[in-house]
C-alpha cells in the first residue's frame, strides 16, 4: 500500500510545498511569514520521512528528523522571538506590488518545469517529478528576497530558498549523503543566528530594519 | 692639385680680401650717381678702415672675451668662404674640402658669431639686432641651400667646382629651374647683405638697422674688421651668384693663360653685378620689419619650385 | 647600497664607478661592433623562454654610444649631487645604475620577454628618477604623464611582437627573423612598433610627456634620457623593421618620413618659443628626434626600391645623428645643469651674463651651441650633411610621385637646421650673454671639477666625431652592411676627405677645413696684432648715447622668439591677455600652447571617463538590483544552455 | 592519514578553539601567529611528500591533495601565516584607537583560525558537498569579521556580503546536487559518487545536459564567490570595509579557493561534454571582468575599494586564462593566481597602514607617505607598480605568458584586454602617485608597524619574474596538466 500511494503522496506534498511558496511571495504580514515558513518545512519534513520510508534509507530518517527539529521547530522560534524583542509588528513592505510578482512567479514556475523536464526523465528515483517544483519554489523564494526591501523577509526568503534546496535534493537523489546533509544543516542553523545578530545590530545602528536606507556604499 | 690650381687658390684669396672694399666703393658710387648726388670716391672704404685701425678700441666693461675675439673669427671664416667660391679657376686644392653645404654652413656660423657677439654687451639694440639677424637668417639659409639644391641637381654633384664647370662648359642650355633659382638667390643675397629691401646699409637709424645694431658697440680695429668682413660678404655673394649663374669665363683646371684671362672677365661682371645691385636697391624701399618673412618666404618659395621644375622638366 | 645616507659615497665613489663602467662597456662595444654576433642564452626569464642575450653590430654600436656618453654624464653626476634635493643619494644613485643597466640589457635583449622586461624596468627606474624631487605637483604630474604614455607604448610593442611570431607561438628574435611574415601582418607589425616606439622617441603625436619629463629630472638623468633613452627607441624601431621583418615595403618609408618631418618642425619651432631653458632643449631633442626618423624613413624608401648602397647612405646619417645628438645634447643638458645648480634658477628670464662667472660652462657650451646648429667644424654639421646628400640622390627613384615630394622633405629638413642655429643663438645669448638679469647672479660660481671633466669629454666627443667622420664611417659600415647588404665605408674616401659616393660628387674635409680656418683667423689676427697698436680702453658701453642702462632693457628669451610665433603662428594655441588702455596695472600675457593637447589627449581622457560614468551605473547600492543582476544571469544562462 | 595533512587540518581548528578562550588577551595575536605558522610548516612537508611521492588519498577517500590543490595550499598556509605577522601591531593599534573591543579580538582571531582551517579544507577535500560546506563556512566566518568595526559601512558591507553570497552559495548547492545526480547513475548511490576521483575517472560517462544545467548552477554560485563581473557587486565594499588583514586574506585568498572550485567542477564539466562550452563560459566572463573592472577604477576615492576592484581585474584575467585553457595558459594563470595572492596582500597591507596613520582611507587626505615612513610609501609604490603588471615583478610574467598565448587563440581578444590593462594603469596609477610622493599628511605612529611580510611578497614576485626555478616551474606544469 505504501509503494503504491506513496508517489501520489510526494507529489501531494510537493503540489503543498509549492502553494506554500506562493502564499509566502504573496503575504503582507510578518508573523504570518514566519508561520508558513514553518509549515513548509514541516512539509519538507514530511516529504523526507515518506521518502526515507519508501526507500527504508537510514540516514534519511536522520536528515528527516533534523528538519523537523531545525526548520519546524528552532528557526521559527528563534524568528518569533526576534520579531517580539524588536516589537516589529508591522506590515512587509514590498518594491514591487503583489501582482506582478505573482505574474513573474507563473512565469519562472513554467520555466523551472521545462528546464527540469530533461533530468526528471532521466532520474530513477520515484519521486522524480517533483524536481520541477523544487526547482521552481527555488526560484520563487529566491524572486522573494529580491523583492522584499525589509531585512527580515529577506532572511525568510533565504531560509526557504534552503528548503527548495533540500526538498530538491530529497526528490532527485534520495537526499545528499550524511555527511553532506549534516553539513548543510550545520550552516543553515549558523547563518540563521549570524543574520539574527546582524538585525539586532542593523536595527540598533540604523534604527529600520528597510534595506533601502542601506545603500551609501555605492559609485558617486 | 696642379700647381696652377694652387696659384689660383691664393690669387683668388688675395684678390677677394684686397679687393672687396673696392666692390663696396664701387656700389656705393653707382649709387650716388643713380641719385645724381657726388659720391665719396671709390677708394673711400680704404680710407675708412686705415683710419679705423689707427683709432683706440673702447670695450663696454662686461664686454667677454667672445666679444673680443668674434671679429677675427667672423673675418676669417668669410674669408675661407671666399677661398671656397671658383672665382678665377675651378681647379682649387680646397675644392675637396668644402661644397656647397659646407659653404652655407661657413656662412651660417659668421652669422652665428655676428649675433652672438651684438647679444654680448647686453644693450636694447644689440638683441634686438640679432634677433632680426636670426630671423632673416633661419629663412635665407634654407632658401640659399635650395638654390645650390637646383644646380647640384643639374650637375648632379654638390661640388661647386663640378658645378661651375658642367654650367661653363656644356652648351647653352636655358634651365627654367636655374631662372627660379636665380631670382630666389637674388632676393636672399639682398637679405644677407642688409640692402635696401630688408635693411637700410646707409643709415643708423635705431628701429630699421638690422646688422649695423649688432656691431654698435665695436669700434677701433675690431669695428674695421667688422666692416670689411660685411664687404667680403658680398664680395663672396656676388662671386656665388656669378659662379652659379654666369660662370662663362672661369679657367677650367691647371691652363695658366685661363687664369689671366679669367682676371679682367672677373672684373667686368663684378662692375656689371654691382651696377645692377645699386639699381635693384634704388628701385625698391625698405620694407617693414614684419614684410621680410613674407619676402624671404617667396625667396624660399621660388628655390623650392625651381628644384620641383628641375625634377618634373629637366628630370 | 639599498639607501646610503652618506653624500661622500655616493658621489666619491659609485658615480666614477659609474663612469669606468661606462668606459669599458664603450671599449666591449667597439670591439664587438667588428666582431661576428655573439649570443647566450641566460639563467634567467620563464622556463621555457629563458632571457636570449646577443650582440651583432646594430647593437654593440649603441652600447657604444651608451658607454661613451653616460662615461661623461656619470662624471658630471658625481660633482652634480647634493644632499637635501629630492630622495636621497644613495635611492637615487640605485635608480640611475639601475636606470643605466637596464638601457644596457635593452641593447642586448634577444627575445620578446627580455626586451619587454628591460623596456619597461628602464622606464620605471627613469621615473623614479624623473620625480626624485617629488614635492612639487608638477614634477609628480610630469612623472605620471611619462610612465602612463611609456606603459601605453609598452603595450604596442607587445601586440607587435604578437603580430612577429605570426602564430608560431616562438617569442625569440632568431624565430621572428627565419619567418617569413605575411605583409599583411608586417604592415601591421611595423605599424605597431612605429606607435610603440614613437611613444618613447618622441614622435609628434606622442610627444606630449618629453617636454614635462625631461625638464623635471634632475641634469644628468635628463641628459642621459634624452641623449641615450631616446636612442634605445630607435634602436628598436631599427631592429624590427630591418632585422625582424626581413625586407620592408617602400610606403613604410613615406610614413615614417612623414612623422619625422612632422616631429622635427613641430619640435623646433616649439623650442624657439620656450621660456625654460630645459624645456627648450626637450623640445630640441624631438627636433633631432624628427631628423632621425626622416633618415630612417629615407632608408625604408630606397631599401623598399631594393637601392643598397643609397639604402646604406641614409642609414649611416641616420646612426651618426644618433651619435652626434647624444654628445652634444648631453653637453648642451649638463651645461644647463651647472647653471641651474650655481643659480638655482631655470627660467631663461632670470638668468644672463654667465660667461664672465661661468667661462669654463660657457666655452663648452659654446662648442654644443655649434655643434646642434648644425656648422662646419662640429659633428652636427657632418650628420647633417650626410642626410642632405641622401636626399639629393633621391630623384632617382622610380616613383614619380616621389621624386617630386622628397625635394620639398630636404626644404623642410633645411628650414628645421637653420631654425635650430636661431633656437640655440637665443638659448646661448640670453643665457650666457649680456648683462646679469638677477642682481644676485653675480655671485655665482663656476662648475666643480668632477663637472668640468664631465663637459670637456663631451665637447672632446663632439668636436673628434666632427673632424674624423671617415674613421666613424668606417666604424658604422659592418652596421649597414649587416641591415641592408650595402655598406659606404669601404669607399667613403681617403682619411682626409669624407666622399660617400665618388668624390667628383660631393666630398667634405672637415680636418682640412678646419686647419684652413683657423690658420686664416691666426693670420688676421697676428697681422692686426702687428701692424696696429693694441691699445684698449674700457668704458661704458655706447649704446647709441644712451646713460640709463639697465639689463631689463635687454630682450627676453619670449621677446626673442616673437619672429617664430609671428612666422610660425598656425602651430601653437596661443591665449593673449592684453590690457586695456586705461589699465591703471597693466598686465600682459601671451600664453603658447600644443594644439595636440586639445585634439588628442583631452578627448581621449573624457572619451574614458564618459564609459566610467557609464559603468558605475552597475554599482548603485540597491542589494535588491544587485540580487537582480545574479538572478537575471542566472536565467540567461539556463535560457542559453538549453 | 599521513601526518602532517592531519597537522594541516587540525592547528588552525585548535587554534580557533584555543583563541576563542583567550582571544581579547594581549598574547593572542602572539598565539595566532603561532598556530599559523604551525599550518605553514605541516603545509610545507606536504608540499614535500606531494612532490616526490605524487597525489595521495587520505582519511578513506575523503581527502585528496595532488599537485594543483598542494600549491594551493602552500600559497593559502604562507600568506596566513605573514598576515598573521602584519596583523599583530595593526590589531593593537587599532584597539588603543578604541575601534575593536575586548570580545571583538577574540571573535577576530579565532574567526581568524577558523576562516584558514575552512580554505585548507575546500582545498584537500575530494568530496564535492563538503567542499561547499566548508565554502559556505568560510563565508560564515568572514561576514563577523567585516562587520568587526560595527560602523553604518562595515554593517552594510557585511549584510550585503553575506545575503549575495548566501544566495550564490544556494545555487552552488543545486548544481552540486544535479552533478550528484548525475553521477549517481554511472557510479551508484552513496558518497562514492561525490568524490572527485572518482567523478574525475568517469568523466566521460556523465550525462551532457545534466552536467551543461549543473556547470550553470556551479558557475553562478561560485562566480559569485570569485567576484565576476555581473555577480561582483558585494567584492568592493567587503573587501573595503573590514579590517586590513581580513581584506588581504579575502583578496588574496578566498578569491583563489573559491576559483580553485570552479576548476574542479569545469574539469568535470569538459570532460562530460565534447563542445567547450564550460571553457567558453569562463572565457566570457573572465573577458568582461577585466573590462568592466578596468572602468571601475578612475571614480574611486578609497584606496582598499580601488585595490578591490583591481582583485575583480585580475580574478577576471585569470579566470580568462584557465577558460582559453592548454598547458602554456593554465601554466600562466596559477603563476598569476600566486604573484596576484602575494602582491595584493603586500599592497592591502601598506595601504592598511597607511589608512592607520592617517585615519582615513579616503585617497584625497593621505599624501606625502615616502616623506613619514619611507618603507610603507615606497612598499605601496612598488606593490602598485608591481599589480600594474611593470616587468621586473612576476605580474608581468604572467601577463606575457596570458597575452601571448591570446595572440594565438583568440586574437581579437589581445588588443581589448590590453586596453582595459593600460586603462587601469592610468587609473590607479594616477591615484597612487600622490599617496605616496608629495607633502605629507601622515602623523606617525606609536608602534613601528610589521612591515616585513610586505617586502618578502614583494621579493618573491621579483624573484617570480625574473627567475622562476625549473622545481617550481615542473610542479606549476604537473598542476597545468591536470587542469588540462
Amino acid at each position: 500500500m505504501l509503494q503504491h500511494f506513496g508517489p501520489q503522496v510526494i507529489n501531494l506534498l510537493a503540489a503543498v510545498l509549492l502553494l506554500l511558496a506562493f502564499a509566502m511571495l504573496s503575504q503582507r504580514r510578518i508573523l504570518s511569514l514566519i508561520n508558513l515558513f514553518a509549515a513548509q518545512g514541516f512539509v519538507l519534513f514530511l516529504s523526507t520521512a515518506l521518502v526515507a520510508a519508501l526507500t527504508d534509507q537510514k540516514h534519511l530518517y536522520v536528515s528527516a528528523a533534523v528538519t523537523l527539529v531545525l526548520k519546524v521547530t528552532l528557526l521559527p522560534w528563534i524568528l518569533h522571538r526576534l520579531i517580539r524583542r524588536l516589537n516589529v509588528k508591522w506590515d512587509v513592505e514590498t518594491l514591487i506590488n503583489i501582482p506582478t510578482t505573482m505574474l513573474v512567479g507563473i512565469l519562472l514556475v513554467i520555466l523551472a518545469f521545462n528546464l527540469a523536464a530533461p533530468i526528471s526523465q532521466l532520474a530513477g528515483t520515484v519521486t522524480r517529478s517533483t524536481l520541477g517544483i523544487a526547482l521552481a519554489s527555488m526560484l520563487l523564494s529566491f524572486m522573494m528576497m529580491i523583492t522584499r526591501s525589509k531585512a527580515v523577509p529577506q532572511v525568510i526568503g533565504f531560509l526557504s530558498m534552503e528548503n527548495g534546496l533540500f526538498f530538491a535534493a530529497t526528490a532527485a537523489v534520495y537526499g545528499m549523503p550524511m555527511v553532506v546533509e549534516l553539513g548543510v544543516a550545520l550552516d543553515v542553523l549558523v547563518a540563521a543566528l549570524i543574520l539574527g545578530v546582524f538585525i539586532f545590530e542593523i536595527r540598533e545602528r540604523f534604527d529600520t530594519l528597510d534595506t533601502r536606507h542601506l545603500e551609501k556604499l555605492k559609485e558617486h | 692639385m696642379s700647381a696652377a690650381g694652387i696659384a689660383a687658390q691664393f690669387t683668388e684669396l688675395a684678390l677677394a680680401v684686397l679687393l672687396a672694399p673696392l666692390l663696396t666703393g664701387w656700389v656705393n658710387q653707382c649709387r650716388a650717381w643713380l641719385q645724381n648726388k657726388s659720391a665719396p670716391g671709390i677708394l673711400q672704404p680704404y680710407r675708412v678702415l686705415a683710419k679705423l685701425f689707427q683709432k683706440e678700441v673702447i670695450l663696454a666693461h662686461n664686454a667677454s672675451s667672445l666679444f673680443r675675439s668674434a671679429p677675427y673669427l667672423i673675418f676669417g671664416s668669410l674669408a675661407l668662404s671666399a677661398a671656397i667660391v671658383p672665382t678665377l679657376g675651378t681647379d682649387l686644392p680646397l675644392n675637396e674640402a668644402a661644397d656647397a653645404i659646407a659653404l652655407v654652413g661657413l656662412l651660417a656660423l659668421a652669422r652665428l658669431f655676428i649675433a652672438l657677439a651684438g647679444m654680448d654687451v647686453g644693450t636694447a639694440f644689440g638683441t634686438l639686432g640679432a634677433r632680426r639677424e636670426m630671423m632673416v637668417g633661419f629663412l635665407a639659409e634654407p632658401a640659399l641651400l635650395m638654390v645650390f639644391f637646383t644646380a647640384s641637381l643639374i650637375s648632379h654633384s654638390t661640388s661647386l667646382s663640378t658645378i661651375v664647370e658642367t654650367i661653363a662648359h656644356r652648351e647653352l642650355v636655358i634651365y627654367p629651374s636655374m631662372a627660379f633659382a636665380g631670382v630666389a638667390f637674388v632676393m636672399v643675397s639682398l637679405a644677407e647683405n642688409a640692402r635696401i629691401p630688408i635693411d637700410n646699409p646707409a643709415t643708423h637709424l635705431e628701429l630699421t638697422m638690422i646688422h649695423e645694431a649688432m656691431v654698435l658697440e665695436y669700434s677701433g680695429r675690431h669695428l674695421a674688421l667688422i666692416e670689411w668682413a660685411a664687404s667680403l660678404k658680398l664680395f663672396v655673394y656676388m662671386c656665388i651668384g656669378l659662379a652659379l649663374f654666369f660662370p662663362f669665363g672661369i679657367a677650367g683646371g691647371g691652363d695658366w693663360l685661363g687664369l689671366v684671362l679669367a682676371l679682367p672677365a672677373l672684373a667686368a661682371k663684378l662692375a656689371v653685378g654691382g651696377a645692377a645691385l645699386a639699381l635693384i636697391e634704388m628701385l625698391s624701399a625698405k620694407m617693414r620689419i614684419f614684410r621680410a618673412p613674407e619676402f624671404l618666404g617667396t625667396a624660399f618659395l621660388l628655390a623650392v619650385l625651381a628644384m620641383l621644375v628641375h625634377v618634373m622638366l629637366e628630370g | 647600497m639599498l639607501a646610503p645616507r652618506s653624500l661622500r659615497l655616493a658621489s666619491r665613489v659609485l658615480f666614477p664607478a659609474g663612469a669606468v663602467a661606462g668606459l669599458a662597456l664603450a671599449a666591449v662595444a667597439l670591439q664587438a661592433i667588428f666582431g661576428s654576433p655573439a649570443s647566450r642564452v641566460l639563467p634567467l626569464g620563464l622556463p621555457d623562454l629563458p632571457f636570449h642575450a646577443r650582440i651583432d653590430a646594430l647593437s654593440a654600436f649603441f652600447l657604444l654610444l651608451l658607454g661613451a656618453v653616460a662615461a661623461g654624464i656619470s662624471t658630471f653626476a658625481s660633482g652634480y649631487l647634493r644632499a637635501g634635493e629630492g630622495q636621497p643619494p644613495g635611492l637615487q644613485c640605485l635608480c640611475y645604475h639601475a636606470f643605466l643597466a637596464s638601457m644596457a640589457a635593452v641593447l642586448v635583449a634577444d627575445d620578446a620577454y627580455f626586451f619587454m622586461v628591460a623596456w619597461e624596468t628602464m622606464a620605471l627606474s627613469s621615473f623614479f628618477l624623473v620625480t626624485s624631487d617629488h614635492r612639487h605637483a608638477e614634477i609628480r604630474r610630469a612623472g605620471y604623464l611619462y610612465l602612463l604614455i611609456a606603459h601605453l607604448g609598452a603595450i604596442s610593442i607587445l601586440l607587435c611582437f604578437g603580430a612577429l611570431q605570426a602564430g608560431t607561438g616562438d617569442y625569440t628574435f632568431d624565430a621572428m627573423r627565419r619567418i617569413e611574415q605575411p605583409a599583411g601582418w608586417a604592415t601591421v607589425a611595423f605599424l605597431l612598433a612605429l606607435a610603440g616606439f614613437g611613444a618613447k622617441a618622441g614622435i609628434v603625436p606622442l610627444h606630449v610627456w618629453l617636454p614635462e619629463a625631461h625638464p623635471a629630472a634632475p641634469s644628468p638623468v635628463s641628459a642621459l634620457m634624452s641623449a641615450v633613452m631616446l636612442k634605445t627607441a630607435v634602436y628598436g624601431m631599427l631592429r624590427v623593421t630591418l632585422d625582424l621583418i626581413g625586407l620592408p615595403l617602400w610606403w613604410w618609408g613615406v610614413i615614417a618620413l612623414a612623422a619625422g618631418l612632422v616631429s622635427a618642425l613641430f619640435g623646433i619651432v616649439f623650442a624657439a618659443v620656450q621660456t625654460d631653458m630645459k624645456r627648450l632643449l626637450a623640445y630640441s631633442s624631438i627636433e633631432n628626434i624628427g631628423l632621425i626618423m626622416s633618415g630612417f624613413g629615407l632608408t625604408l624608401l630606397f631599401r623598399g626600391f631594393s637601392m643598397g648602397t643609397l639604402a646604406a647612405l641614409a642609414l649611416t646619417a641616420t646612426l651618426y645623428h644618433c651619435l652626434n645628438h647624444a654628445f652634444f645634447k648631453s653637453l648642451l643638458f649638463l651645461s644647463a645643469g651647472s647653471v641651474l645648480h650655481a643659480t638655482r634658477e631655470r627660467s631663461l628670464d632670470r638668468l644672463g651674463g654667465l660667461i664672465q662667472r661661468m667661462p669654463w660652462v660657457a666655452w663648452c657650451a659654446l662648442v654644443g651651441t655649434v655643434a646642434i646648429a648644425g656648422l662646419p667644424p662640429l659633428n652636427g654639421f657632418v650628420s647633417e650633411w650626410l642626410l642632405l646628400q641622401a636626399f639629393l640622390f633621391t630623384p632617382g627613384l622610380p616613383h614619380a610621385y616621389m621624386n617630386m615630394l622628397v625635394p620639398v622633405a630636404a626644404a623642410a629638413i633645411a628650414l628645421a637646421a637653420a631654425l635650430s642655429g636661431y633656437v640655440m643663438v637665443k638659448f646661448y645669448g640670453v643665457v650666457f650673454l649680456g648683462q646679469p638679469r638677477e642682481a644676485r647672479l653675480s655671485e655665482t660660481h663656476d662648475a666643480g671639477p668632477w663637472e668640468r671633466t664631465g663637459l670637456l669629454w663631451l665637447a672632446a666627443g663632439c668636436v673628434a666625431l666632427g673632424l674624423a667622420p671617415v674613421t666613424v664611417i668606417s666604424l658604422l659600415d659592418p652596421i649597414t652592411r649587416s641591415a641592408t647588404g650595402y655598406g659606404i665605408g669601404s669607399h667613403a674616401g681617403s682619411w682626409l676627405f669624407l666622399a660617400p659616393i665618388e668624390p667628383q660628387r660631393a666630398s667634405y674635409s672637415p680636418l682640412l677645413f678646419f686647419i684652413v680656418a683657423t690658420l686664416l683667423v691666426v693670420v688676421t689676427w697676428l697681422s692686426v696684432r702687428i701692424f696696429y697698436h693694441g691699445r684698449v680702453r674700457r668704458a661704458g658701453p655706447w649704446d647709441c648715447g644712451f646713460p640709463y642702462l639697465d639689463s631689463r632693457m635687454q630682450d627676453t628669451a619670449e621677446g626673442f622668439g616673437q619672429p617664430v610665433r609671428h612666422v610660425f603662428e598656425p602651430f601653437f594655441r596661443i591665449t593673449l591677455e592684453t590690457p586695456l588702455p586705461l589699465d591703471s596695472r597693466p598686465r600682459y600675457r601671451e600664453l603658447v600652447e600644443d594644439r595636440l593637447w586639445y585634439w588628442l589627449y583631452l578627448p581621449v581622457a573624457r572619451a574614458v571617463e564618459r564609459v566610467t560614468a557609464l559603468v558605475t551605473v552597475l554599482q548603485r547600492g540597491r542589494i535588491s538590483v544587485y540580487l537582480m543582476y545574479s538572478f537575471a544571469t542566472l536565467l540567461l544562462l539556463l535560457l542559453f544552455v538549453r | 592519514m599521513p601526518i602532517e595533512l592531519f597537522a594541516l587540518l587540525l592547528s588552525p581548528l585548535a587554534g580557533g578553539a584555543v583563541l576563542a578562550l583567550i582571544g581579547h588577551r594581549p598574547r593572542a595575536a602572539e598565539v595566532n601567529a603561532v598556530f599559523s605558522s604551525l599550518t605553514f610548516a605541516a603545509a610545507a612537508v606536504l608540499v614535500a611528500r606531494v612532490i616526490e611521492s605524487g597525489p595521495l588519498v587520505a582519511l578513506g577517500e575523503q581527502l585528496f591533495v595532488d599537485s594543483l590543490n598542494v600549491f594551493l595550499v602552500a600559497l593559502t598556509a604562507f600568506v596566513a601565516m605573514t598576515t598573521s605577522f602584519f596583523s599583530r601591531p595593526y590589531m593593537r593599534i587599532e584597539r588603543e584607537h578604541r575601534r575593536v573591543t575586548g570580545p571583538g579580538m577574540r571573535l577576530y582571531h579565532s574567526m581568524y583560525q577558523l576562516f584558514s582551517f575552512t580554505m585548507l579544507l575546500v582545498l584537500t577535500t575530494n568530496n564535492l558537498g563538503v567542499m561547499w560546506v566548508a565554502m559556505e563556512a568560510a563565508t560564515l566566518t568572514t561576514v563577523l569579521l567585516v562587520a568587526l568595526y560595527r560602523t553604518h559601512a562595515s554593517l552594510e558591507a557585511a549584510w550585503k556580503y553575506f545575503i549575495l553570497c548566501g544566495v550564490g552559495i544556494a545555487q552552488a548547492l543545486f548544481g552540486t546536487i544535479l552533478v550528484y545526480f548525475a553521477a549517481e547513475k554511472v557510479l551508484g548511490p552513496g558518497t562514492g559518487s561525490l568524490l572527485w576521483t572518482h567523478l574525475d575517472a568517469v568523466k566521460t560517462e556523465l550525462q551532457p545536459t545534466v552536467m551543461s544545467i549543473a556547470f550553470v548552477f556551479l558557475l553562478v554560485g561560485y562566480g559569485t564567490k570569485v567576484g565576476l563581473v555581473p555577480l561582483h557587486n558585494w567584492l568592493p565594499d567587503a573587501h573595503a570595509e573590514g579590517p586590513t588583514p581580513i581584506s588581504a586574506v579575502l583578496s588574496g585568498l578566498l578569491l583563489n579557493v573559491a576559483l580553485y572550485a570552479l576548476i574542479r567542477c569545469k574539469v568535470i564539466t569538459d570532460g562530460a561534454l565534447e563542445r567547450p562550452f564550460a571553457s567558453a563560459l569562463l572565457m566570457g566572463f573572465g573577458l568582461i571582468s577585466v573590462v568592466v573592472a578596468a572602468f571601475f577604477l578612475s571614480r574611486q576615492r578609497d584606496v582598499k575599494r580601488m585595490f578591490a576592484y583591481s582583485s575583480i581585474e585580475h580574478m577576471g584575467l585569470i579566470t580568462f586564462a584557465f577558460g582559453m585553457g592548454g598547458p602554456v595558459a593554465s601554466f600562466a594563470g596559477l603563476l598569476h593566481m600566486t604573484v596576484h595572492s602575494l602582491t595584493k596582500s603586500a599592497i592591502f597591507f601598506t595601504a592598511g597602514h597607511a589608512a592607520q596613520q592617517t585615519g582615513t582611507q579616503l585617497m584625497e587626505n593621505i599624501r606625502g607617505l615616502a616623506q613619514v615612513n619611507p618603507t610603507a610609501g615606497w612598499g605601496l609604490m612598488l606593490g602598485t607598480v608591481a599589480i600594474l603588471g611593470m616587468p621586473p615583478f612576476g605580474v608581468f610574467a604572467s601577463e606575457f605568458l596570458i597575452l601571448t598565448t591570446t595572440i594565438a587563440v583568440q586574437p581579437w581578444a589581445a588588443p581589448v584586454l590590453l586596453l582595459s590593462l593600460g586603462v587601469s594603469f592610468a587609473a590607479i596609477f594616477g591615484k597612487v602617485q600622490p599617496l605616496v610622493f608629495g607633502e605629507p599628511t601622515a602623523a606617525r605612529l606609536p608602534h613601528p608597524p610589521a612591515l616585513v611580510p610586505v617586502f618578502t611578497h614583494l621579493a618573491l614576485v621579483l624573484m617570480l619574474g625574473l627567475f622562476i626555478p625549473p622545481s617550481l616551474a615542473d610542479w606549476y606544469r604537473q598542476a597545468a596538466r591536470l587542469i588540462g
